[in-house]
């Protein structure tokens, strides 16, 4: 198998269109500012998200999608990451994807066209979907959402927001999201899908894209400072410590850039080694943004501590996009199952 | 290596935990303003009213002059019985009255020394600038001479407290011609003077006890100056307080304790009901027993500090490796809470404990008072004596 | 519990002693040499080791023994470790204190006095008690060994060497010492103590002080390497990633020393505490014995690399001493174990 | 981001395997001496004859001058067909051929790539020194112009094969005066000339394949000075062979099917006789899957360096980026074995793995060619920009 990870004209091309519009409606200092309450900021811009057809790229165009794959749409992600971007696009993103093939088409055009929008749930404790009753998640950026999305290692439910029980909001590790609990009615859901592990490995790689997105953002904030910032005489970057501290940034964003892109390139034609290799590209994402937020914070001294730099942002949602939906004990029996050689 | 007995010990760590039990606290400590100022101060004025003001400083200056044994004693029991730390009291108590002890003229001992035993006046530091963190010898906040007073411009950093502290221990350039370590010097500034601003700075955390202190034309009359003038760096690394490596035991105690509930919450079992707890799982238990090895290695450590200095009169550099030890560990311990809880522990209240702030603040310490690539210089350099 | 963890005026007086004798008979590059067959420097200086008491150290003066503790037992083996000195000295140290707990006397007798020595066994699959037969282990330098001691967390067996079976020799990773793979005959124990759990605990620290001396060792050669050798016109300790390297070798090596020293302390009045600080106090030195190991070699370069160095030989001692008796699961156990307040 | 798909190139992947299928040696490899000689210049000639060699290299020179697709589709085969590595052949077919062809005399290529290609002249590389090891640019062998001959003294260290070779590519100061990357000239050594000798060095895993070579007045033609004399620095320097990132696939498959391996001991059963399997142990699943998940990320990181190469004339400087990845990686994965084999990993022969041999040579990768150190000082330099 050969495979070309240089983005293609059509990747590139979503590329700086996306990262453009969100320069200008998402710049990363928004959050030193108002905390960006309720993903005010996203939900303000919704319709130009909707416009670039972020929310039908990888649908069928007889679906009203744009007809490309999860290797574009990994590519957005990566910008959404990049911009700490509300996790409610990626959710509403799968939310279209589950709803197409549901066949549930007025709900895929009010997604597509921006008109609704959905939102992560994440468990707190296992869920028996055998038992029906309800079932308390965390929703991440979630008040006043239309749909609910529900996804682990091997299936994807879509609620009605409405039909859903708010518990209570509780104060989060990043304060620049909102958690509600919500209890969520397992018997009634709009869409249960039990085998459809494309779309749950779609997340895992849209959510290892995200993370990708964060380790290299936080590796060039860290190589900016050091080149500017002056102690001893001369800029921190040149002492071999902090040298080393930034060479290990960048290897571990190399590492999950090329992981994340060789599963996606993989998945984009349904490869049977598809599912192991996104729960690698998000394992080796997952320690690449976690550990360069850290390195980051380390690199920019009492600064990196302080709220008033956007460092410590990128700790924070590490942690909440690390913990979404995560199931290491079946994302480590995907990775160690048995493989196809890829020749 | 042997255990010391002594029945005098003994009966001094039944007297200090009898005064604990009755006299600690039992309300919340007010996390900001004069509430805060108001609770750390009363403390520290019952211990002084009790007699446990100063336990290391020397006893003709009103401290109770103890042996390093009974220091530890009490840190120990102090942190047992769940005493608050100094909080605006710690830079008076242990930092600023060594150093006039140490370094001071007779009229600045008689006028401070009284006032921060009895909790009477609250102190914070002025080392750092925004220019001059890490590297502490590039300050550049400047105090020119004027007649019998010091003009003072420029601004500080990272200073803890500042917003209620009456006294500041200000490093300041007086010689304008100097760099580096020469033409500092080592001043009492009077934190309500006029042309003193103060800004807090919101820490990742979301606390706010850090501050930016502004200096416009600030006149500090020369008296207040400690030491002699340019004498300041000297004053400001020869005075490490008298505590003698016993300040890590409350750290210590903590971070054990800290483990300790952990273990507690991956005894529990989840909701889902299965039975399974945490623990049972070998990779939690394993990564557990590690941290667990790695607190009682921190106060085998700090013990390690004390024994030495038993023995010596100045403590060594090794210091140093306690530091270093107990802030990559403590970051570690906190990371550890954070993924033990799972999604329960990205929420800021979970069942009274608010895990993600402890997580954060954990960080402060590779980076406050020397990051832990200083650390790492210092213990190759002073205590390996790799060449600079 | 107050503890003064700097050696007794004893204490100081047997390191000298014992690392006067070790220097001029077990200089360090008799390994260079001749690899040490079979022990053989060690068993050239037998009588001179059992003419210092170091064999009955711990041992009531009523027994033969010298009459110390295992503190004293410690600062020995911290020693042994420092000069790479055969486990077989550690395993006749504690072959004579199961032997005066089962009133051999003789026995006794013959270890205290240098005539008669013992070798460990180390299991190499799990051993069932109950079921008696033979049961295959390695034995470290034990040829011709007149005893072999098998230890684990909670019981110790002692065999007369004559009565187990020789099945073969083995290369070993550590070429200075020698492992044979031999059958023991579990119903022919001339020692079978079950709850002589302080033995146990002595052979823990004992290794503990072992890998204690392992990791200063290798923290003073990187140390004295890094002041002499240049590369780039200057001593490359002159380079903060060298500088960062050995200062993390000092942080593990003091851990280890202070960890190892305490809880002898508390070992030497049996305090109930014993089995956990002595498991946390293996584990801390194991640690830093092999990650010096690991650092010495990187600090030495291409002569780290090289067999023409000793730096290799602390790397593989510290995989050999790591694996003796090591029981992962029983010493989590213990550490994780309830402990009573130190105050 | 997308699969290359081309008839050509499965057409090309058939041919290749077919052909290594039947001639791959099936005989073991010997160790050591002139039958290790023997063994890969055999396979080389074999590759020769069935146009196989030089596969990067021009056609005018006798290469094949296939695609990068091509040779990183022969790579992939070579690896999983088990096919030896280059062994005494590596340092002539892929730095001194390449070197040869940009920047010697014509006299010199036609006299040594045709030996080259058919695997009839073994090559050395004479650069580091017991004094020039990190720092190449600090090496100090002498050679001093006599007429028309240089006249080589001083040694050289870490000599892979230099006791099998014909020839060394050597660098040498042929400016006294000079210092640093100037005055060194890159020359072609006759390894059988006179005053020339060869000490083994054994390395720690019991490996003898490192030398150091002794230089006693050895007389080299001015005309073996390859360049200019005095710009031997740029010539080493620039000279990175042709592989353009190909050359860690083989590195990269041997890594990944060790971790399989491990994999493989880990589903077993242990001897005793309860049943459990490693694997069953949640911290031994959670490191291999850890492993496992590297050497995929390896493989991809080859892949992007690689497809990099596609769009790209010069190879960029991410290259030190997997070099530093890998062999940070290749010594956990082996440290990982000798864990998991518990005692039995401490001895030599294990079902006919020498897993403690394999364990103690993974720590080459991060001393040779570069430490890890000056790997990430590059990387920070020449890929992030950080000052020097």
């Amino acid at each position: 198998m050969i495979i070309d990870l240089s983005p293609t004209e059509d990747q590139a091309m979503i590329r700086t269109s996306v990262a453009d519009l969100l320069d200008s409606v998402l710049p990363l200092d928004r959050l030193l500012k108002d905390h960006n309450h309720l993903a005010s900021a996203e939900l303000s811009s919704w319709s130009s998200f909707a416009d670039q057809g972020l929310f039908g790229l990888a649908i069928d165009t007889e679906s009203g999608g744009t007809g490309y794959s999860i290797a574009e749409q990994v590519v957005v992600c990566n910008e959404f990451g990049r911009h700490l971007v509300s996790p409610i696009t990626m959710a509403t993103m799968l939310a279209t994807q589950l709803a197409v093939r549901a066949g549930l088409t007025d709900v895929v055009r009010s997604l597509i066209g921006g008109d609704k929008r959905a939102a992560f749930a994440n468990p707190v404790a296992n869920i028996d979907y055998n038992a029906g009753g309800t079932a308390e998640v965390q929703v991440i950026d979630g008040t006043g959402a239309d749909y609910i999305i529900l996804i682990d290692e091997e299936r994807a439910l879509l609620f009605n927001g409405n039909a859903c029980e708010f518990l209570r909001s509780v104060p989060a590790i990043d304060e620049t999201i909102n958690i509600d609990r919500l209890g969520l009615p397992l018997d009634q859901t709009l869409v249960h899908s039990k085998d459809d592990l494309s779309t749950c490995r779609h997340h895992t790689l849209m959510l290892a894209a995200y993370l990708l997105g964060m380790a290299e953002v936080t590796r060039n904030m860290a190589v900016d400072y050091a080149r500017i910032r002056e102690q001893f005489g001369q800029p921190i970057g040149k002492f071999q410590a902090v040298k080393h501290i930034c060479a290990d940034m960048a290897v571990r964003a190399e590492a999950a850039l090329a992981q994340t892109f060789y599963a996606a390139t993989l998945a984009s034609v349904d490869h049977p080694n598809g599912d192991s290799e996104a729960a690698s590209a998000r394992l080796i994402a997952s320690r690449a943004a976690l550990d360069n937020a850290r390195a980051n914070i380390q690199v920019h001294g009492g600064m990196g501590f302080s709220a008033e730099c956007t460092a410590h942002f990128f700790l924070k949602r590490a942690h909440i996009i690390t913990a979404l939906n995560a199931a290491p004990l079946a994302a480590q029996s995907k990775i160690l199952a048995d493989l196809e050689p890829l020749s | 290596m042997q255990i010391i007995q002594s029945s005098l010990n003994d009966e001094f760590r039944d007297k200090v935990r009898a005064w604990l039990h009755s006299n600690v606290p039992k309300e919340q400590r007010p996390k900001r303003g004069r509430a805060m100022r108001e609770f750390d101060t009363q403390w520290q004025r019952t211990q002084f009213e009790a007699g446990w003001a100063g336990l290391a400083w020397p006893r003709e200056y009103g401290g109770q002059g103890f042996s390093l044994i009974q220091q530890m004693i009490w840190m120990q029991e102090y942190a047992l019985a769940g005493a608050p730390a100094g909080g605006a009291m710690f830079v008076a108590t242990t930092h600023a009255g060594p150093t006039l002890i140490t370094h001071g003229t007779e009229a600045q001992k008689a006028f401070h020394l009284p006032k921060i035993l009895s909790g009477e006046s609250v102190w914070c530091q002025g080392f750092s600038e925004p220019g001059a963190g890490s590297d502490l010898a590039g300050l550049s906040t400047k105090a020119q001479i004027d007649g019998e007073y010091l003009v003072i411009n420029g601004s500080k950093i990272w200073t803890s407290y500042a917003k209620v502290a009456d006294y500041q221990e200000l490093l300041v350039r007086t010689d304008p011609q100097s760099s580096r370590h020469k033409g500092i010097s080592w001043v009492i500034c009077d934190m309500h003077a006029p042309g003193i601003s103060v800004r807090p700075i919101m820490s990742m955390s979301g606390l706010d006890t850090f501050c930016e202190v502004f200096y416009d034309d600030v006149r500090i009359p020369l008296d207040r100056v400690v030491g002699e003038l340019n004498n300041g760096w000297r004053i400001a690394m020869t005075t490490l307080g008298f505590e003698r490596g016993t300040a890590t035991i409350a750290h210590q105690i903590e971070l054990s304790r800290t483990v300790d509930a952990l273990l507690e919450i991956a005894k529990k079992a989840d909701s889902s009901g299965t039975g399974e707890t945490p623990i049972d799982d070998t990779s939690v238990a394993a990564e557990l027993a590690v941290l667990r090895a790695e607190v009682a290695t921190l106060r085998s450590m700090t013990s390690l500090t004390i024994s030495r200095n038993l023995h010596q009169d100045v403590p060594g550099p090794e210091g140093a490796i306690v530091a270093l030890f107990f802030c990559e560990l403590a970051r570690r311990v906190y990371a550890m809470a954070i993924t033990l809880l799972g999604p329960i522990g990205l929420e800021r209240d979970t069942n009274g404990r608010d895990w993600p702030l402890e997580y954060l603040e954990a960080y402060k310490w590779a980076i406050g008072g020397g990051t832990s690539e200083i650390r790492r210089n210092l213990i190759a350099e002073r205590v390996l004596g790799l060449p600079k």
